[in-house]
Parts: C-alpha cells; structure tokens; sequence
C-alpha cells in the first residue's frame, strides 16, 4: 500500500515492498533503495543499503503516523500515512485552518491559562503559558478564531500530546463576497 | 577517612561523589524527593531515605530534614555536590554545630566570596585584577576625563538607572569621551529621568576563563591549568574545555597566581573556582567571582591533570594533606566536555521531560560519561535540565575535537529530545576550530544555522520510517502475531533468509 | 591518508579500529559472516559486506574474498585487528599484491617471528637473552656437569620425549646434578622407552612480562612502558596492568632496548609486541616471542602514556613519520584490563553463547569499556567468547585497583554469564594486592575458592526472587492485567503510595 | 501464598505480603524484612530495606519457578515455587533418582552423541559431548539406569534448556530385598 511521507513540510510519494523476509524495497518518488534490513533491538534498525550501513532509532510517537527517527544524531520527524487516509484527511482540514485542537508539546505545568470558553482570539495570540524545567512556555493560537474549549487547568500537569484547549475558526456574520 | 558520607544532592555530581567514596571505600547516604524514587542516584548508593515532595525548597533544600537523615544513618560527614545547599553558608555552620564534617570550604569564605561586593574587597586586597571602572557616578567632565585615564580604553559610558542598551555608549579614545558623555546624559534623561551615568572598562571579545583551585586544611594550596567555558547558552555553559586556546605558559601562572591569592583571602580550605572575565583583543584578565564548590566542569580538569578532584576535595575534609605539590601538578593533552541538557533545540531549546525510552552510551578510548540517565528514567520536570556530561580527552585539541564528534555520533537517547546534535554542529564551527570563540559566541553563529540546517540522512530516515509503518499495518493486518516484536523475530526471520542474501559486490 | 579503511575483523577490535578512524575522518568498511550480521561492527562502520558462513574458515579467514571486498568498495588499507589474518604473512603479501596497504608489518617481520626457531636465531643474534637451556640431548655426565655451569642453576632436567611431568626433575646445586641426570634417564626410559634428556634453567615464580613497540616505514621506532600479563586461566590472559609492579626504571629501560633490538632484527614498522618470561626471584628476563600485531590488551599502555596506538599504528601505515620520539614517551600512573569473557566463572567457566537481554556499562572517571556488546545481541557459538575489555586508569595502584572493583560493580550484562564477579575476587585477592603474582597465580588461588565462596546478599536476593513471583503469580490470577509488565505501571503504582511512605528514621 | 526457596542447595520457607503498592513485608523463615520496591525497568528492581538501598536485576530464567538474581556482581540461582507445588514434586521425584529428563546446560553444537535408546549406563557416564566457543562440554547421567530416548543429534545445534535425552532408572530383575 503507497503511503504518504511528510518531512519538514515536504511531502513524498512512498512504497514499500518485501519480496524476502529481511529484504526490503522501498521508493521515494522515483527513487528507490535496496535495503537489507534487521532489527537487533526493538525499534533499532540496521539498514544495509548498497553496501552503505546506517544505524537508526525509529520510535512511534504519541502523534498517530508521526516518527521519531534518529540517525547519526539528528532527529527527524516524520509523518508517514497511508494515502487514501491522507486525501482524506486534507479533504477535512486545510492545513492551520479549520478546528484547532491544541496539544500540549511537552510535558510540564499549566502556569497560566489566559483565556476562557468564548473568548475571541487573533493568529498568534497567547492562550495558556506552559512551564517547565523552571523555563516558561507560550502557547499560541495558530488561527483567529473563538475558544470552544479549554482542557487545561492552572498549576495542573500536563503529559507531551495532551490536549489543552479548542480553537474554532471565525466565521464573521456576513461572509466576505 | 569518614566513616559514612551523605550526598545531599541528586543527578549526575550525586553519582560522582558516590563513585569517589566508593573507591575510597567509604559507605555513602542518598537523599531523594517524591519525584526521585526512581533516580540513578538512589540505587547507586549504600542506604537511600525521602526526604519530602518533589519540590527543592520542600527537599534538597531542607537543610534541618537532610541533617536528621545524617544522623539517623550515622553519617559523619555530608557532601553537598553543587547547587543546592553547596553555596549555603548558614547550613555550613549547622553541620559543624551537629559535629558532621561539611565537605567543602570554611564557612566564612562560602559568605565572603558567595555576595559580589564582599568578595571584591576581599580578593582587591590580594591585588586581585577587577574590571577597572568607577563605583560611584560622574559629578564633571574634569572627572570624566580624570577617570577615563585611569580606567583605560575602550570604555563604556553606562546609564546609572541603567537597562536596555539605553544610554550605553561606548568609547574608544579619548576624543570621543566629551561628546559620548553628553549623548549619554541626554538619552539617559529621556529614557529614565535620571541623567546620572558612569564609566567601566569595555572587555572586547569577552571570554569566561576559570582556574580551579584545590586547598587542604592544613594551609597548602595549589592551582591547575585553566578551563575556558566560553560557549554559553542563556548565560548557562554549555560547552568547556581545557587549557584555554589563547593562554601561554606565562598567562597561565599570571592567573593560577592570581587565583591562589583570591583563595587565600578566605583561607580556602578545599576545591573551589576562580572565574575571570578575559579580554580576548588584549589577553587582559579580571576577576568575576568564586564559586566555592565542586564545579560541574571539574572532569576535565582531571582529565589534563590526572588529579582526582571529587576525592581529593573529600579528603582534604578529612584532614588529609594535599598528596602533591604545586611544581607537581602537570598539564598534559586537551580536554572537552558538552553538557547534555533535556532539551530540544530544534525547537527553541524548549525543555524535553518525559521518559527515556532508549539509552546507548558512548565508549572507547578516553571517553567518559558522567551521567544521571538510564534507560527507563522519567526526567522529572522539577529540576535542572542537566542529564549527563560526555567529557573526552586527547593529546592535540584537534584530536579532543573529533574524538568528542565520534563519541557524540555513538551517544543515543531515545524518548525525550537532547542538545547532543547541537553540540556535534558546534564543534564543525569553523571559528570553534580555530579557538576565536567570546561569551556570545553561540547567540552570534547559531540561532539561524539552526532553522535553516538541511539534516544530511533524509531518504534513509524516510526509508526507515516507510518499513516502520509497512511492518506495522502488516502486524496489525496479521491480528499482531509477532511480526512487529522486532529483535528475536526478525532475527530468526533474516537466518531464514541468510542464505538468499544479495551477494555485496563480487 | 588513507580514503577508506576496511577492517578484516569481528567483536570489540574492530569497534577499536573503526573509532580510530572515525576520529581520522577516513571511512570504514566492515565485513562479517552470516552468523554475525546482527553484530555491533556492521552497524558501527559505513559500509557492511557479508563474506560467507558462520565459520571463520568460511569467512574471516577468506583473504580472497576480503580483498575482493576491498576492491568493490574502493578501500585501500585494510587492517586486520588481531587474531585471524592479523599474522598471517601470505596475506599481507597478497594486500601489497592488489595494491592495498595492509596495516600491520612487512610480511618478512610476520614470517621470522611468526616461527619459533627463526624468531628465536634473529632475536639472540642481537643480543637479545633466550631462555638458557640445550638445543640438543645430553651425551654424558661430563658434558652435563658442563652445561649445567652454562646454563646457571635452578635447572629443569627434561625427557626429550617428555611430557606428564614424567622425566622432570629439579635441580638446585650442583651436588644434585648427576644423581638427578640418572633418575631422570631411567624414569624417561621406562615411561617413554627412551632416556633421552636434555637441560633448561628453571624459571621461578614465572611472570609474563610484554614491551608495546611502534614503528614507521621511516625506520624510527619506539619502545613503552611494559605490560604485565601473568594473571593467565589456560595460557590465556585474563587480567593485565601497565606499569608491571616488579619493574624499575633501570630495568623498564634493559627490556625495552632488548625489544627494540628484537623488533630492528626484522626492520620491525608498525605496532608490535615483544613478550619475555621474567623470573619473579631473579628479575631476569627472556625473550619469549614476538607478536607482530595490536594486541587485545594494548589499551593499558594507552592510558598510562596518552599514545593512541591504533591510531598512531594506522598513521605510520600510511607512511606518517612517528609524531614523538622515545624521551616523549612517559608512563604517568597506572592501568589495568579485565577481560569479560561470555563463560560461567561458577562452573567450571563453561563458555555461556546466548542473547544479551540486558547491559548497564561502567562509567565515571577514568574508566573504558571496549566492547562489542549490545542489549540484543546473541553472542554467537562460532567464535572467541571475549565479549569487552573493562580499562581503568589510576595514579596509584592502589586506586587503579579500587576503581576497577567499582567499575565492575557497575557492569551489568544479562541473559548470559559472564566472568565479570571472577575477576572482583581475584582484585581482593592479597597476593595480588601486593603484586605477587605468577603465570600459575589463578590455578593456585582460586579453584578451589571459587567452588566453597559464600555469595554476599542471600538474603536480598531471596527477597527479590520471592517478590518476583509473587508478582507473577498475581499477574497471572489477574490474568496477566499489567500488574507485571514492569517500569510504568510500577512507577505509578508508587507514585499512588508516594505519600504513605515509612519515614525513613526520624 | 507461602513458597519455598531453594538456593545452593539450601531451602527456605518463604512469605510476601503486600500491604500497600510498593511496600512488601518478605519473611525468610524466622527473618522478616520491610521492603521499599521500585522495577524503574523490567526486571530491574530498587530495593529499600531498612534504609539500605538494593539494585537487583532479576529474570526468570528457562527453568520453571528458577530465577537468575544479580546483585552487586554476584549471581544468585534461586528456585522460587508454591510450598503445595514443591511438596508434590517432592513426592514424584526424590532426588537424583526417578526418570531423568536431561537438558542442555547451554546453547552450541552437538559434537558427540555417545548412547542409544537401550543402552546401560552407570551413574557419571558421558552420554553425549556439546561443543560451543571451541570448548567441549561432557554431559553425564545423573542416575545409573537405561537410556529411554535420544533428542540430541550429531551436529546438530541446541539452546539453553533444550531436551538431549532421558535416561530412566534402572530396576534389577530382583529388587534387592
């Protein structure tokens, strides 16, 4: 089944086969790669690819699709979704447009929670500060928009991916022509 | 020798000491909050007792609770690490009065050299360099000029009421003094209705430079080799190494001497740290302050040195004599440490708690981890981001620097993002190569390389990615029999295909 | 330098060798067989080429097909670790052959000392000492009563059939000789139907003692500081220090003249290894053999003179002239290297094959793990049960000694054993302690040790095991609802009882 | 429940109460230990027993009801089962004696196989020889008596806790009155 990557913003054609157990063949766009693969650890991959060895650390993350995947010490996030289920997904949401279910990015402290259920909020507006580690964290509201709700609560912790609060987009009363 | 010592610290330093008391034998006490049941420093030690919840002011910093823990377990002696109750001068008393040893510095040079001003006074007397500039406020333009003369150039004219780069100006020669003091008061005025400013001295290519010093209770005191700490995050280091690229035989005794007669000012009775402000143009040093503490940078003043500074420093509270002499203590190779923090910096460096998932520790040859972290640890919110310290040593700085980019690439941590891919971008600087590095070296070459970096592996991660998610749906399809179990699984799967395996090139 | 170095190699030297040349920015190519394509070399290098079945005959000892390897993948250097190719004088040439630097010797320097006699005629040639004794049988009691003043007394009388301890007789002084010279005839006749003996001096309290040499291919070659390797299990070195405790300065500098004279006899142009056999009563030494490789235990020698000696050994292959000459090579403190070997210490050191399914590797300062180990590995059967050298680094020997048994407290490999608790009996050993060790050290102290031992923590570990199962058993009748899946759900289990907790003692 | 533990020959009565998560109360016979535990990872415990803090690693191991405790270097085999369990086995097997079910002490190659179904062996006997890491290995019969059935084939390669052969006791025409 062809997937859907998207990296840094960069979304890529993806597919994969196995024709031996171990022996993968997967294409990016029109590119494609043998690759002997094992799995000494769970979530540690050793790619042989063309003779080239790589160490990865490829780990799901609390996002569904999203990969944490480490190589030589960079991190890349990437979302890898089947493409039928990412049509549709673009279908439902236009990118930072459209319902706006913030999660929080990491774990810590709701500080300060600075708006409330009906509040009108513009793009980049500060809706709850995030502390941690002793460094504190704004939130931003990525539309303008109306709060529909908020999850969070002053001093309460939060884990990474939970949600926070609900953003609905402005619909002023006479749509502009 | 103590007969038992309490840690009352947490993270990676509580394991430093417990490593050194360790080896020397002597049984050792852990302390740990609500939050810290689970940390390193727990299982490490010999007995372990709570001490409150997870809060510092409720925990490490109850100074009476950790006493009555000292006593209970027959503690004589308590190791405060640093941070903490390390610097504290009131709880340095209360452990002499409970008749436990506190493991650092008379209590009296904790106070003097713990407040700016007293410690000023303290080391000027000693003829201890500070940054020339004038404690009270210009009264006259004869005063200006009189002064600007004695404080040398370039100066920098500073608004009193002060803040915000208004009213700073700054000066070169003399020329310049009359006018830049006008433009000084006026803006000064404007900004904050106060036109009273000053002159200090301007450091050009500032650089933090620090010689650690090690004293014994019996008058004896040496110095080692500096450590340059130079790269700086936020005013936090990030980054040290030692010797300093730009100090000589010469500059170095000028310092290491400097910093003696700053010690010796409070009688320094153990290891402690003379930090200097360092001109990188005139190779001029001033003195900052002292931290009368075991530094977390102190391993690579071991490395160079072969001095063990953590149990030297506990056996000097023994009463031990220094085992070395001044003339004996060498400086042999280069040393570097990167300080792993839990945070990201891909992402404003925001804070990364949470649990590690995944942990692989870099090895080989003069390569050292001092470390909190396991493979397991939630990294609680409440405290220091700090993780681990990956220190490396080498012969020439040069190899120090790929030395410490090969441990880096071996060096994994999984479930909670780190500075380790930072650090590796840092030691590729041209500038860093070549030793031209100030105080706000990092602000000034990192920031933007860090958004627009290309990361070099991007079809290999989404090639990983892709049999990640293949493998999946496939479990998943096969209602989970095994196929995604990793290890053992696709071990046995690839024997099985062993055989089959595409011939490499011949 | 080279463009890329391929490793003909296994296990932890192979790791050794690719840090090396990481850190000299050249890349590397890993081979490996089918038995090993999950082991830790095919991730740590940049390219991975499988070279055959699981045994070495079939794979690690293909010089064919490793070269044809190096030639696909462009590499042009191979080195090839020890063990295997390492001493193989066919290869080499067949490297130069193909026009690959093969990283180790001329092969005429692996051929002369690859053989007993001729290794033996090229070293006494330059006057280097050989163990005293008769190339040929004695004819007669005259000519015995003459060789033996030759030889120097204690001597060993030998059945040149020999064997079982059969025709061995002692002989002190001179009194001793002849009758012994006729026991030893008629015993040797009638085990052996032949009374053939011959004489060598006796060698007491034998010791092994090694000289680390490093050449160029510009005919400059050093000597370090020696190693001692007399703790030995079957003729195999378990525990090695550098400095040896019985050599002074006078003596360091005889036996490394006598190396470097050893190693001139062949035009010796890499890193080798000169071992003697050293009297532990007399102090004389006598040329063993010589190893024309990197030997396992060459990181001790690293650590006490700061020389990186893979990577120096790489450098001189390339035809880089050595970057120190012998009055720059010091011995600073000391070091010592446990040997972890994959079998049971507790029973009869039975080789323990099987998966890794758990590792916690020392840390901390001054201590080096070189392994090739990782948390799912499956040691396999095919080859040497060496799994990692454990290295440390002390100022004294005392410290060298108390840090070793603090590192290896914190070793931690699962799933399999291992010999990491031995070699902790054997660092508290006294003897050892006070240096007085031979090569027959481990048969006379610890056999039988081993088998009576009482084991620490019984009650502890009973503790543990007894809330293993009961944990189990409860998952079990809560059918297996995560009571026992560890980590997570305890850590909250406890956080759930933070607050109940016991009050530690006040 | 009560257990009975086995270690170096010697057995323990054996009781675990746990009266709040966490916390247990481990009797050894007569001793009684208040117990602090934490698996910060599998298998991995923190004990605190009266202010002594314990890292212990514990896994079973391929033997039923047997552990493998490490603790400070040192490994401890224990054998860990239900006192009603134990009493049972007891009764079916007394000791050395009874049919024995032999298994490989360890993983490697079957060098030799010295016996057949049929054969008499005597206490001690090699049976078969197992070779790993270039090392052989003598397996011997615990009991005299008659060889019941060969698993382990020549050349053949085995894991830790595999069957190699049964050899069942041996019973004279006459019992010996």
């Amino acid at each position: 089944m062809p997937y859907i990557a998207t990296h840094q913003g960069r979304t890529t054609k993806v597919k994969v086969k196995e024709p031996r157990p171990g022996q993968f063949i997967v294409s990016l766009g029109d590119r494609e790669y043998d690759v002997d693969f094992l799995e000494p650890e769970p979530n540690l991959f050793s790619l042989i690819i063309g003779g080239r060895s790589y160490e990865v650390d490829v780990d799901a993350t609390h996002v569904p699709d999203t990969y944490e995947v480490l190589i030589k010490g960079d991190v890349y996030e990437i979302e890898m979704v089947e493409e039928k289920k990412k049509k549709l997904a673009q279908k439902m949401n236009k990118g930072a447009s459209g319902r706006q279910d913030l999660k929080s990015p990491m774990a810590g402290n709701v500080r300060k929670v600075l708006v409330e259920p009906g509040d009108h909020v513009t793009q980049g507006q500060v809706l709850l500060i995030l502390e941690a580690m002793k460094m504190q964290n704004e939130i931003k509201s990525p539309i303008e928009g109306v709060v529909a709700s908020v999850t969070a609560r002053e001093g309460v912790a939060v884990a990474a991916g939970d949600p926070l609060c609900v953003v609905e987009p402005w619909e002023p009363e006479f749509p502009a022509g | 020798m103590f007969k038992k010592i309490l840690i009352a610290n947490r993270g990676e330093i509580t394991i430093r000491v417990i490593r050194a008391c360790k080896e020397l034998g002597v049984p050792t006490v852990a302390v740990y909050s609500e939050a810290d049941r689970t940390a390193l420093h727990v299982r490490a030690a010999d007995e372990a007792y709570c001490i409150g919840p997870a809060p510092s002011r409720e925990s490490y910093l109850r100074g009476d609770r950790i006493l009555e823990v000292a006593k209970a377990a027959g503690a004589d002696a308590i190791h405060p690490g640093y941070g903490f109750l390390s610097e504290n001068a009131e709880f340095a008393e209360a452990c002499a009065a409970a008749g436990i040893t506190f493991i650092g510095p008379n209590p009296r040079a904790i106070r003097v050299m713990g407040n700016k001003t007293t410690s000023r006074v303290a080391v000027f007397e000693m003829g201890v360099p500070l940054v020339p500039g004038m404690r009270e406020n210009l009264q006259s333009e004869d005063q200006a000029v009189e002064w600007a003369r004695k404080i040398g150039y370039p100066i920098m004219m500073k608004a009193a009421a002060g803040g915000g780069g208004k009213g700073l100006r700054m000066i070169m020669r003399e020329e310049e003094l009359l006018p830049a003091y006008r433009t000084a008061k006026s803006e000064s005025l404007a900004a904050f209705g106060d036109d009273a400013v000053y002159m200090e001295r301007y450091i050009e290519n500032p650089r933090h430079i620090e010689i650690q010093v090690l004293g014994d209770r019996h008058g004896n005191i040496i110095y080692c080799p500096e450590r340059e700490c130079s790269i700086q995050r936020r005013h936090q280091k990030v980054i040290e190494e030692a010797p300093s690229p730009i100090v000589d035989e010469e500059m170095r005794r000028a310092m290491g001497e400097a910093a003696i007669r700053a010690a010796r000012a409070v009688d320094y009775d153990s290891a402690g740290t003379v930090e200097f402000i360092v001109s990188g143009k005139s190779r001029e040093f001033f003195f900052l302050e002292m931290n009368t503490r075991l530094q977390v940078e102190h391993p690579i003043t071991e490395m160079i040195t072969g001095i063990d500074l953590c149990k030297e420093m506990i056996r000097s509270a023994a009463g031990y004599v220094l085992p070395f002499r001044q003339e004996d203590v060498q400086c042999h190779g280069h040393a570097l440490e990167c300080r792993i923090y839990a945070e990201d910096p891909d992402n404003r460096f925001l804070p990364t708690p949470g649990r590690i998932i995944g942990l692989r520790v870099p090895g080989g040859p003069w390569v050292r981890d001092e470390s909190g972290m396991y493979e397991g640890l939630d990294v609680p919110i409440h405290y220091d981001p700090m993780l681990s310290k990956l220190v490396v040593w080498g012969s020439t700085r040069e190899r120090m620097v790929t030395r410490m980019l090969r441990a880096l690439s071996e060096y994994k941590v999984k479930g909670i993002k780190t500075t380790i891919p930072f650090h590796a971008r840092v030691l590729k600087n041209e500038k860093f190569l070549a030793g031209e590095i100030d105080t706000n070296f990092i602000d000034r070459e990192f920031q933007p390389q860090d958004e627009a970096r290309v990361k070099p592996f991007e079809d290999v991660a989404l090639v990983a990615a892709a049999i990640k998610a293949y493998r999946q749906d496939k479990a998943r399809a096969l209602a989970g029999v095994g196929a995604s179990t990793g290890g053992s699984s696709d071990a046995s799967l690839w024997k099985r295909s062993g055989r089959l395996k595409r011939d490499p090139g011949f």
